[in-house]
């Protein structure tokens, strides 16, 4: 069955503006929209119950294909996929099967890349060449609220420091909150004053502040979900990207060309490069010996000779 | 009808004003109102979504306003909402009954959740003579993170990605008729109940009076503090039953976010419509539909949320200054009618 | 002497239907003495709250020297050297004397620092300079009404104000005050000063003013020059009818003792002070017992106490034998009448329905006002119950919906009676009951009085009012400092006897 | 040491939004207003701060038009709840969802991003370091090197005080809510002194979003005022309004705050974040107690 491709929605749960995971997809939304001519909408559900379903319907009768971020509304997605077989659904970062087994996952091993920036940290605050950086074998990392995703990136993190130095311990925080970037920043410092030399922010908005309280502290934090390392330059190492707007993209030519598989479900790691560390742009705070020993652990996630433990949240 | 004509008016006014900024934006205003009411209005499936999404802002604001208008700055409809949604979420995830009885029981305990918080900000007043206003205030607040502490861990449904409790047992959920949701039904008889509560029952004379001048109330007889104790209860049951109402219409599950802003609209609702019992179902349902039209605006005209957002404070301030204001040009055109009469 | 201010064909509409001022035209002369009279709501304040800016007029014009003005503020009236004291005292009572007197006029130093002893020492002055005995340190919360009525026209003087606007000052003052505010009226018109006064109490204005305008709902009848009229007159130029004053309780025999009070204490729990002490007496089937007092002498407490707002430290109230001092509003409510001085805070809700404010206690009491076992209002009995008191009491509405508000202070009075009496309590409690009402209303009010006496009910009235003691009452109890000074039969007593235990309590009598 | 010098600098920098806009809506307190707009007035600060300073490349601008910013919400309270009567409450609540509403509007049209803008062109206020009091132990880390802003809080505390309690303005401002019609008959606008109260609210709440935007961070996000205008209120009705109590209640609130972090090792993050509503609540009971030993019925 031919499906229109003129128009497409992307239909959230939450709202734009969290400067990482929904505006990545919005990313590729505008890309669809400025280089392939597409009639785009977004609709933000703003976490609010009784838009979701409504949008849903609003967005099978504008459009044929659908990305969507259905946390917590699963059920709500396997629905409508049964009852519209003949659109397409993307569902992205989660899996969702329905009965007639129609809707695309892409599911984004997040925990890859954390690893990555785990190592990346471990070997910050074991580095003497690193200015500024104490003996101290503490990384810290700046949680929104305790989710399973934050908690997925913050388990790999963990875990990354400990293949470098079994003897690195992680100090975590969560406020609770992701917008309250005041609060983000006093949490980085405590982490600092604890003695962590480097903290990964997993914060959305709230995170800024813990970029900035490196910068003031003259210490360094890693960035997540899209490139934040210019943003408080000299200190923010590295970011651990996450990259939706790439990953539409990706599965809007399958679509186009016919080579997708409804039903099927991808699994986006570091091979994939949806999700990774990356280092540019960072000043070139980090001796290049750090950025070698990243290449060389990712070779050997993609390789498959280093299996990342997946976080499964009880 | 001389209320409903002011109130009309002030409404036309303030989308006069959201159309010039429309217009300063370069948005088609026409087109932009065209679609926020052909969204919500023009099938029967659009309407009946406004209807169940008008639920949780009727009942919050009819929390408010039996509050505000009986004397007990109850602001904790937030909280009570959010208590009362775990309430019938732990019961429809332990409990399985039959639908005939699931339901009342889950509607119970939804409103006993609500009763309880607000009863807490209660008795807090009662023996500590703490000001209510700042105790629900904060129980909002502590009611917040409890219930995210509630589905981050205890009721946390095993491999989620969001923090969640799994679905409530089927028999728990409100039936659809069609695209009707049954929820409805339950918001239009709390409505008739608290409605003949207040306006005919001796309690709601009392509360009533009490609202407008306690002093005198008391020494008539009325039992300030009872009443105080029993508004508080039955507010804090409202908003609970819209909790557990969103609960049980919705995604049958609590998960992150749910409510939104439900409770602090419903507050809203009631001060625009004056903390009168009708008008606060009338207006639930009047932002019903600017919220759920907004969803148009955005996919026809894109015309983005924010500005409903904008349109919507621009709203309240615009509809309750006109009041104040068309009062003053009624009693103008009095005054010279009457000067005329003197005269002739 | 010259016109000084010339008020010409002033109209003052209240929407929906009061017509406050109805082509209302006056002068006032310079260093007079003018009273305003009239009945409740015939326009007296109004008139007086247009010419000092408080409120506009619809048509019509004020003249001063000549000059036609219009004042959109106090402030502006203040300028021109207009000053208002009002019916209701509108002092900040958490702050000091100095504090009310200099504010608007603050005399400053650096930064706007208020320069304290400065103004201390102006207000200080201004007490000397017209003899007021105030101290200027004094919290106006602790100070007597009659005090701070010096406060509201000293705070006018210290604004050098030319024109003093009273509104029924003397309202609020015991018998011996008056003359003392009336000599240092005298003097200040004597000083060029011109006074507006207003007042209910005829027997004053005659002594006091130099001329006298009567308003009869809103219309001016006529001005009038003092000594050419006797009270009798002017009594029935404000009402249209005759009206006498004579003392109308007959001495029934008094019945079996209803209340009995013993030993009623109450100490204040910030200063420590006796509100009231060792209070005993007792009240008699179809006797009318009078409380004499100036204002702040424990009258407020003592009701309080007995309508069980607040407990008493110790002492017992029975009534036919029931002890009620533990007991709660409603149950006294049973056995107790009340009507308050306080009309808007305690007497009546003012924004609910007339029907609405009948109705309060009867609902708790009689079951005849409610339904399913007493949960439901009967709405159509309200209504009757309404309609019965609005004929019985013969209060001026439109409708019984309409908010009570809308009627004038006095018909608010006669629908609140309407309610107390209504009741069928053995004991009825009337604290200041004609407080600011005309003289047709008061007289209406005192047969009332009479009435329910002669229904063997026990009556206890407190009064601020003597002549009202005296022309009303069986005996008289005179609360001072908290205590009852003397216990009097009112036939064996006269007023400056009690005056003056008022004012000295027992142990200088 | 490290950590107790951190808590105590984290406190002070969580006080000092709250303090500046709980002493603005102390001002409004006592002119009688109930004025529950000082979250939005803060946000708008906080935009236009950022706004200011980027565009403008100073701090000083950025101020300047954070206070502007805050004004312009203090000028549509004045017309909706001075000029047109508009219940106070219900201003308040239009204006923060107006606030909320414009800011982010504003956010996706100039700065065409949604979110969160944060970008090294912003100039951020400057810390002020005291070359000579930072060799004293511990408390040399305390005074020298806090943000220009949290002094002016400090002195902001100390001229509220001075200003309420003993100049002429003060008088009238604390008439103007215990009596306004007897202010007014004092021949003092009571309108008037209310619409001063508002400004200089706005004022010192647009002080206060400077300070989140350009100060203690460098960025605006979406409500990043995050609730502080509705702890404030509670802080002056805490204290009834009293600029010295506000402080400590601030200095309280601010060192749950951080308390709430440090505690995370040994309780689940919602209930230590819990910690500065439950500190309020307490605060609540003892002054709630005090009053009622001394109160009098009626
Ligand atoms: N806010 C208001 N709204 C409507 N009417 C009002 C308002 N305030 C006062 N009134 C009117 O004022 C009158 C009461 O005014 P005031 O307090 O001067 O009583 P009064 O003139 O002393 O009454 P009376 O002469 O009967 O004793 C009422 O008749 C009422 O119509
Ligand atoms: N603000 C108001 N709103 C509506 N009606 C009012 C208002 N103020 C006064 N009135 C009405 O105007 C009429 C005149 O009132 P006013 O207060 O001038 O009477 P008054 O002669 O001063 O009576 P009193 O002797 O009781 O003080 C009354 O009928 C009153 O009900
Ligand atoms: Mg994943
Ligand atoms: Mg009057």
């Amino acid at each position: 069955t031919a499906i229109n491709l003129d128009k497409a929605v992307y239909l959230i749960n939450g709202s734009l503006g969290d400067n990482s995971f929904y505006d990545s997809g919005q990313a590729g939304m505008d890309i669809l929209k400025n280089e392939y001519g597409m009639d785009t909408r977004t609709i933000e559900c703003g976490f609010d119950a009784g838009q979701y379903e409504p949008s849903l319907e609003a967005a099978v009768h504008f459009a044929d294909l659908i990305f969507v971020i259905s946390y917590g509304f699963e059920d709500i997605l396997a629905e409508y996929a049964d009852e519209y077989p003949e659109k397409v659904f993307v569902n992205l970062d989660t899996v969702v099967e329905n009965e007639a087994k129609t809707i695309i996952n892409v599911d984004y091993i997040e925990e890859e890349s954390a690893f990555l920036a785990g190592i990346v940290a471990a070997l910050v605050t074991t580095s003497d060449e690193i200015p500024n950086v104490n003996p101290e074998k503490l990384i810290g990392a700046v949680g929104g609220d305790t989710d399973p995703v934050v908690d997925s990136f913050i388990f790999a993190y963990a875990n990354g420091a400990k293949y470098i130095d079994p003897e690195i311990k992680n100090e975590t925080k969560y406020l609770g909150d992701w917008v309250d970037s005041a609060k983000g920043k006093q949490a980085a410092l405590q982490l600092y004053d604890l003695g962590a030399d480097v903290v990964f922010q997993v914060a959305a908005a709230a995170g800024m502040g813990v970029l900035q309280a490196s910068g003031e502290r003259n210490l360094y934090s890693i960035g997540v979900d899209t490139n934040q390392n210019s943003l408080v330059p000299g200190h923010v190492v590295a970011s651990d990207i996450k990259d939706i707007g790439m990953s539409i993209l990706n599965v809007y030519k399958s679509i186009a060309d016919g080579s997708y598989t409804p039903g099927e479900t991808l699994n986006y790691g570091l091979e994939s490069k949806a999700v990774d560390v990356v280092f540019e742009e960072n000043n070139d705070v980090l001796p290049q010996s750090i950025i070698d020993k990243v290449s060389e652990v990712r070779d050997l996630i993609i390789s498959g000779e280093l299996e990342v433990e997946r976080y499964v949240a009880e | 009808m001389r209320n409903f004509i002011i109130n009309l008016a002030g409404i036309l006014i303030a989308f006069l004003l959201g159309a010039i900024v429309m217009l300063f934006q370069h948005y088609n205003p026409v087109e932009t109102y065209g679609a926020l009411f052909g969204y919500s209005l023009e099938n029967m499936y659009s309407f009946m979504t406004v209807l169940k999404n008008a639920v949780p802002l009727v009942l919050t604001g009819l929390s408010a306003s039996v509050a505000f208008a009986s004397g007990p700055v109850n602001l904790g409809q937030p909280g009570q909402l959010l208590i009362g949604a775990l309430f019938a979420t732990i019961g429809g995830l332990y409990v399985d009954l039959p639908a005939p009885l699931m339901i009342p029981f889950l509607i119970l305990l939804s409103m006993l959740g609500g009763a309880i918080w607000s009863g807490l900000a209660g008795l807090m007043k009662q023996f500590f003579n703490m000001d209510e206003y700042i105790t629900t205030l904060m129980l909002n607040m502590i009611a917040d993170l409890l219930t995210f502490w509630a589905i981050s861990f205890p009721l946390f449904e095993k491999k989620a990605n969001h923090p969640q409790t799994p679905r409530i047992f089927r028999s728990g959920w409100m039936p659809k008729i069609g695209d009707f949701n049954t929820s409805v039904i339950v918001m239009l008889l709390a409505f008739a109940v608290v409605w003949f509560i207040f306006y005919r029952t001796v309690s709601g004379y009392e509360w009533r009076i009490s609202g407008k001048n306690s002093l005198f109330a008391r020494l008539g007889g009325v039992q300030i503090e009872k009443n105080y104790m029993r508004v508080m209860l039955l507010t804090g049951a409202l908003a609970g039953l819209s909790g557990g109402l969103i609960i049980m219409a919705g995604p049958h599950r609590f998960i992150k976010g749910l409510g939104a802003n439900y409770a602090w609209d419903g507050i809203m609702v009631s001060m625009v419509a004056n903390n009168a019992i009708v008008g606060t179902l009338l207006y639930g349902i009047f932002f019903s539909i600017l919220q759920t039209g907004s969803l148009g605006m955005e996919l026809v005209t894109q015309v983005p949320s924010e500005l409903v957002t904008v349109l919507q404070a621009v709203i309240v301030l615009v509809v309750v200054a006109s009041r104040g204001y068309f009062d003053m040009i009624l009693k103008q055109i009095l005054t010279r009618r009457k000067m005329k009469e003197r005269t002739s | 002497m010259s016109e000084l201010i010339e008020i010409r064909n002033l109209v003052k509409i209240f929407p929906p239907n009061v017509i406050a001022l109805n082509d209302v035209s006056v002068y006032f002369h310079e260093g007079e003495i003018h009273a305003l009279i009239g009945e409740n709501g015939a326009g007296k304040s109004t008139l007086m709250k247009i010419l000092y800016g408080m409120q506009p007029a619809d048509s019509g014009q004020i003249l001063i020297n000549g000059k036609t003005v219009q004042f959109a503020n106090p402030g502006e009236a203040i300028a021109a050297r207009i000053g208002m004291v009002h019916q209701e005292i509108l002092l900040i009572n958490e702050y000091t004397v100095w504090e009310n007197v200099v504010l608007g006029m603050e005399p400053v130093g650096l930064f706007h620092r208020i320069d304290r002893d400065k103004a201390r020492q102006q207000v200080r002055t201004k007490i000397d300079e017209f003899q007021f005995n105030l101290d200027p340190d004094a919290r106006v919360a602790d100070l007597s009404v009659a005090a701070r009525q010096k406060v509201e026209i000293l705070k006018l003087l210290f604004r050098n104000v030319s024109i003093l606007i009273l509104d029924e000052p003397t309202a609020v003052l015991t018998p011996q005050e008056i003359p003392q505010l009336f000599d240092e009226l005298r003097r200040l018109r004597d000083d060029g000063h011109t006074i507006l006064f207003i007042s209910h109490h005829l027997d004053e204005v005659i002594e006091l003013s130099d001329r006298i305008t009567v308003l009869r709902k809103g219309q001016k009848v006529a001005t009038i020059d003092t000594k050419d009229v006797t009270e009798k007159m002017l009594a029935e130029m404000m009402v249209g009818r005759e009206v006498i004053f004579d003392k109308i309780k007959d001495g029934i025999p008094p019945g079996v003792a209803v209340l009995d009070c013993q030993n009623i204490s109450l100490r204040s729990p910030i200063t420590n002070k006796m509100l009231l002490q060792n209070i005993s007496f007792q009240v008699h089937a179809s006797e009318i017992v009078g409380i004499a007092g100036v204002e702040g002498n424990g009258q407020l407490e003592l009701v309080e106490v007995m309508m069980g707002l607040r407990a008493a430290d110790q002492g017992s109230l029975k009534i036919n034998g029931s002890d009620l001092s533990g007991s709660s509003i409603l149950e006294r409510r049973k056995f107790m009448a009340f009507v308050s001085q306080d009309r808007s805070r305690m007497g009546a809700c003012l924004t609910a329905s007339i029907k609405e404010n009948v109705i309060m206690t009867h609902h708790k009491l009689n079951s005849a006002f409610t339904k399913s076992a007493g949960f439901i209002l009967d709405f159509a009995h309200a209504a009757s119950f309404a309609e019965q008191i609005r004929k019985t009491f013969d209060v001026q509405l439109n409708s019984i919906e309409d908010e009570m508000r809308s009627l004038s202070g006095g018909n608010q009075q006669k629908v609140i009676l309407g309610r107390e009496l209504s009741l069928d309590a053995p004991f009825v409690l009337l604290d200041q009951p004609t407080r600011g009402l005309d003289v047709g209303s008061i007289e209406y009010v005192h047969h009332q009085i009479i009435q329910m006496s002669h229904d063997n009910r026990a009556i206890l009235l407190i009064s601020a009012d003597l002549e009202e003691l005296f022309r009303i009452t069986d005996r008289i109890l005179v609360l001072h400092r908290g205590e009852i000074v003397a216990d009097l039969v009112t036939d064996d007593t006269n007023i400056t006897e009690v005056g003056y235990l008022m004012l000295e309590g027992a142990d200088h009598a | 040491m490290n950590v107790i010098i951190g808590l105590i600098n984290g406190m002070i920098s969580s006080a000092t939004p709250l303090l500046l806009s709980a002493l603005g809506g102390s001002l409004t307190f006592y002119a009688g207003i109930f004025n529950i707009a000082m979250e939005g007035m803060m946000l708008s600060g906080a935009f236009f701060a950022v706004l200011g300073s980027y565009f403008l490349h100073s701090w000083v601008a950025g101020i300047i038009c954070g206070i502007l910013g805050a004004l312009l919400m203090a000028l549509i309270f004045i017309l909706f709840s001075i000029v047109l009567k508009v219940d106070e409450f219900v201003t308040g609540v239009g204006l923060n969802m107006f606030s909320l509403g414009l800011t982010t509007y504003l956010l996706r049209q100039i700065f065409s991003v949604k979110g969160a803008f944060t970008n090294p062109g912003i100039v951020s206020v400057p810390r002020i370091h005291l070359p000579f009091l930072e060799s004293i132990p511990f408390l040399g880390k305390i005074i020298s090197g806090q943000n220009l802003i949290v002094w002016l809080a400090l002195i902001a505390t100390i001229v509220c005080n001075f200003v309420v309690f003993r100049t002429q303005f003060g008088l009238r401002l604390r008439a103007a809510g215990y009596n306004r019609t007897c202010l007014d008959t004092s021949g003092v606008s009571s309108n008037r002194i209310q619409a001063i109260s508002l400004i200089i609210c706005a004022v010192l709440c647009g002080l206060a979003g400077s300070f989140l935007s350009l100060g203690y961070v460098t960025l605006f996000s979406e409500n990043m005022s995050a609730g502080r205008g509705w702890i404030s209120l509670a802080a002056v009705i805490l204290v009834s309004g009293k600029p010295l109590g506000i402080a400590l209640v601030s200095l309280i609130f601010g060192l749950a705050d951080g308390l709430g972090l440090y505690l995370q090792a040994s309780l689940p993050s919602q209930f230590t974040a819990m910690l500065p509503y439950v500190a309020t609540l307490i605060a609540l009971f003892f002054y709630s107690m005090k009053s009622i030993n001394t109160k009098v019925e009626i």
